[in-house]
């Protein structure tokens, strides 16, 4: 067998390649595992859980805007437990790595269900601490270095899978919390979150959403995304995956050479399911065609 | 990515489009349609299956045009190509015996499919059609030759023609008030009754929650758990 | 003559129709009114202007996005005296409300501009302390609120002209410098300036941009500028002006819903050079529709 | 909003559009073209007028796609709305004399209609054609109706064949590389020399200032106050 060019290793999990399905954009596999070569991905991130689960938001949820959308699900998850349970295992017999997405309302909630996921076979666990979409929680964890650094080294205490935390891009100052996190001792860093957005029904003269303000993600936020990740690439050390608007094998490459060790593709499997697998197609024909010989070369040369 | 045949006006602001290059789906499913090669607009617009054709392998949509999705699909011309996910979700079930099928708008699109199924699964059976417009009427014809009877109504309420109280499974699709009206009678008659449901929709495969729909069983998404519902499992939210 | 719906007043001006060209995309108006009636517009807001002129940045200074653009103009204008001697009065001819837009290396400079223009015959200042793209300036003022507050208080003393403060989306605290600004006695704020992003050109392998970051404008960014829009307007109670990929009457009245007296719009004319005067005709047709007697009845109702 | 009228592929990645509806423009002209209703691609794409026809009011032109934006185009089919702005810039100046025009790639479609307007404007002139392609040659029969010589390198180097020392005045448009070394041999023999440059260009009036460049004569805006150039006004960009 011919050496891989796209394979890496993510704090010590082998990947066969840096392409990973986002979190809240693949649910747990099954769906798009039953359209498309999923064991083709590097990683599949699961939907966003959270200690006892969630209904969700109510009224309208998803709305687009221009080369974007603006979502408003508000982690409706089955919990942590339905997950350990009935999702991780069938998570791993898809083949990529398997990466869980943990939000939470309290301390006590991430503590918790931290400790639940110690039981589940996964390879990564990405600690939400952006998602700007529930009231109580989440974001407001990611917003200031002190929280964030706070949550982080708690969680990283009691976890045993490598810890990566996904920052939010709505935080006054990312690059001081990507800097908090790596020293409370996060293995990685993930961004971006969703933007707060907001959109306006003129018809019936109201906001869109219940809650008022989204999270806008899509191939609209990619500049701003691919600034962010550059920035927090030039402030921590530890390896960072980097995501928002990503439609393309270019935009991947564009993240890789801005420092990301390995990205996330979410909004773009909404609009053309295959994109994730065209980004790895056309990731190993770039390096073919470059004759590179191990992607992760070109890492941060920007 | 599917390409077009035909596509053409058939009433004010209702346009007709057949494909080639896509699977054949079932009465009840859809696709996500978009035009391919640029990214605003960027998701797909769900459209349901008017016909599936199984000797050209062609699939024929049925679409209004309220906003700027839809719009341009109205400009492609034969030999373009659109892009076409699916067929998505599950079909309306075909029971057995009567049908009386009720479409308002263009939510008669499903159900013209749903009618050459029924016939096709049971060329005896008896399928009456009511089809209500606001202002003007379009594919009657094509429910004619597929029917016992069709009965149109425009600028009327449709549900007023029909008897839920009848030996037969019923079937509907069309907007909000019309379906809570026929779930109503359905319930006073207590008739086995089929509806269709819409949601805005991201990902149309179950992946995105975004369709998520409270039902008598639990929370459900449209898109891969519907569209097609007991209407008793989503009365609530009709 | 039958009453105007879409009139209104910005800082004791009145304005025609809340429809202003925006800073940087309309040049003094000279390029458009060969090609446009810009005598129907509601205002026109020149070019920035730095003190003694600027030749702008060198390298590439466009590039398109995904719904958007990125640019690193870097300023490039004639001079506040050119303008003052061989622009103002033109503009006036046009016949729309006549705004300068002043930008800065440093506070000397600033003062030093808002004082000449005390001599020129506009209706508003705009200062501009929110210009991603010149490294020594404009930006670094509009980021916290004491510097903000600061320059704000300042040319407020000197300039006999109202005064509207154009603010930065990159400001860690947006509605913390609104405030500042307003206490500092801005008669009114417009935003959003440009986003910070970046582009990468994957053949080089290398910034698109010689100043790595540039400033992301266009309908990618509207739900982001209507979000930030209306967290001011919640916040302040002197006028603000919307703007931020505003492309139809429809984004125009989403921002006036949202608390925005007039709006500005830049990108759109680029693409679509009929943007401006579409809108103010959408404008027009919707009060008519909805029996609106003057559009300012909606403002802020959200 | 143009009209289009034909599109049809000329050569490798190379098409051919003619539209109506559009102002006519000159020689060194060029309009923003934008597939419409779509806000991606965003910006107009510019565009040279390769033949603008009084007679019929028509415009054309010869493109590449280098990208998405003018990928779309190539799908486009007649009957279908492009939105075409301008026309933009300043055209070639129609000097009095021999002329010599030399095109490099898609450079040749601006010089098209800059032979058709020499032609027109003295049909006793002396007109020479050079014309170099990487690959495979296009639109020669165009230039062969309109001139006294056309002569065609493929692969090679189309400068070498060009004598800058003739009576006569020089035009080009192409690669920068061959403008570079076109400028280089015109300066030599001093000769009359006009060039047509290319920048990225958001607005494509002058009211950006996305494409400034420094010349011998300050700050100029290639969209405005160019396209077209005197070359040693702009021989140090080249
Ligand atoms: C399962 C299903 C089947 C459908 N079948 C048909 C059909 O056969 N023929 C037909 O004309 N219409 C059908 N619709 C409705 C159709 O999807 C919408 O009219 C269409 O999405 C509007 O897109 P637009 O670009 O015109 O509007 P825009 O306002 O530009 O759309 C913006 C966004 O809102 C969504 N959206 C807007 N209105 C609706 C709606 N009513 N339902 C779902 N999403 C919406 C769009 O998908 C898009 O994401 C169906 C809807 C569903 C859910
Ligand atoms: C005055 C002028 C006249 C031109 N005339 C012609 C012509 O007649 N035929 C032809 O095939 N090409 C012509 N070009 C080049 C043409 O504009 C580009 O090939 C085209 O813009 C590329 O767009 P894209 O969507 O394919 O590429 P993309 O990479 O998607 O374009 C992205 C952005 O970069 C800009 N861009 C990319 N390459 C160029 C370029 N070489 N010049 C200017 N902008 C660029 C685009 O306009 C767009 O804003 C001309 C350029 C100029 C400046
Ligand atoms: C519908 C939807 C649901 C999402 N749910 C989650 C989630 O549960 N947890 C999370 O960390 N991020 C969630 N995200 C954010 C994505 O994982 C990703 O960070 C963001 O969408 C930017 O990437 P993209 O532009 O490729 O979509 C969600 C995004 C969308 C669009
Ligand atoms: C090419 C370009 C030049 C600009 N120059 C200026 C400027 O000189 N001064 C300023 O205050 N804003 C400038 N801006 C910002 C715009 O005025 C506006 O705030 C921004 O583009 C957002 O609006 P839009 O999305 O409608 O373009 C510029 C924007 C662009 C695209
Ligand atoms: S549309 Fe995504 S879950 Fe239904
Ligand atoms: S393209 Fe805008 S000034 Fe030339």
């Amino acid at each position: 067998m011919s050496y891989n060019p796209l394979s890496l290793e993510l704090c010590g999990v082998s990947l066969k390649n840096p392409v990973i399905a986002a979190s809240g954009t693949f649910g747990f596999g099954r769906e798009y595992a039953e359209r498309m070569e999923v064991s083709r991905l590097g990683g599949i991130c699961g939907k966003g859980l959270t200690l006892r689960g969630s209904a969700g938001n109510a009224g309208e949820r998803v709305y687009e805007t221009r080369s974007s959308m603006l979502n408003s699900i508000g982690l409706e998850n089955p919990g942590v437990k339905h997950f350990v349970e009935h999702e991780a295992a069938f998570m791993r017999s898809l083949g990529p790595a398997v990466i869980a997405n943990l939000g939470g309302h309290s301390e006590a909630d991430y503590l918790e269900g931290a400790e639940l996921l110690n039981e589940a076979d996964i390879d990564l666990l990405e600690l939400n601490i952006s998602c700007p979409n529930v009231k109580a929680g989440g974001m407001a964890f990611g917003i200031l270095p002190e929280t964030a650094a706070d949550i982080t080294r708690r969680v990283k205490a009691i976890s045993r899978h490598p810890l990566m935390v996904k920052l939010s891009p709505n935080a006054p100052d990312l690059t001081a919390v990507a800097r908090a996190c790596e020293e409370a001792g996060a293995d990685a860093l993930s961004l971006v979150n969703t933007f707060l957005g907001m959109a306006i029904d003129v018809k019936r003269r109201r906001p869109v959403f219940d809650n008022v303000y989204a999270g806008l993600s899509g191939p609209a936020i990619f500049p701003l995304a691919l600034r962010m990740v550059h920035q927090v690439c030039k402030s921590v050390s530890i390896p960072v995956v980097g995501m928002g608007g990503i439609a393309s094998a270019e935009d991947a490459i564009r993240m890789i050479l801005a420092g990301a060790r390995a990205v996330q593709v979410g909004t773009m499997t909404f609009a053309s399911p295959n994109t994730l697998l065209e980004i790895i197609d056309g990731l190993s024909a770039w390096c073919a065609k470059e004759r590179i010989s191990n992607l992760q070369e070109i890492c941060g040369i920007i | 990515m599917a390409v077009i045949r035909s596509n053409h006006r058939i009433a004010a602001g209702v346009y007709r489009m057949t494909v080639s290059g896509v699977p054949l789906g079932r009465a009840g499913q859809f696709f996500m349609l978009r035009v391919s090669g640029v990214l605003d607009p960027l998701l797909g617009r769900p459209i349901s299956i008017f016909g599936a054709d199984a000797g050209t392998g062609e699939t024929t949509f049925v679409y209004q045009t309220p906003g700027r999705g839809t719009a341009l699909f109205a400009d492609l011309l034969p030999g373009q190509a659109i892009d076409a996910q699916g067929p998505y979700g599950n079909g309306f079930p075909l029971e057995s015996g009567g049908a009386v099928i009720l479409g308002g708008g263009i939510g008669v699109a499903p159900l013209h499919q749903l009618a050459k199924e029924l016939r096709a699964s049971d060329p005896k059976r008896r399928i009456d059609v009511f089809l209500g417009f606001r202002e003007e009427a379009y594919c009657v014809a094509d429910f004619e030759q597929l029917s016992d009877s069709v009965t149109v109504s425009v600028g009327g309420i449709v549900t007023n023609d029909v008897d839920f109280s009848e030996n037969a499974v019923y079937y509907a699709c069309g907007p909000a008030p019309m379906l809570h009206t026929a779930a109503e009678q359905a319930r006073a008659a207590n008739a086995r009754f089929f509806v269709s449901l819409e949601k805005h929709m991201a990902c149309g495969v179950g992946a995105c929650l975004g369709c998520t729909c409270e039902t008598t069983n639990g929370r459900k998404r449209v898109c891969k758990d519907g569209p097609v519902f007991e209407y008793s499992e989503v009365q609530h939210v009709l």
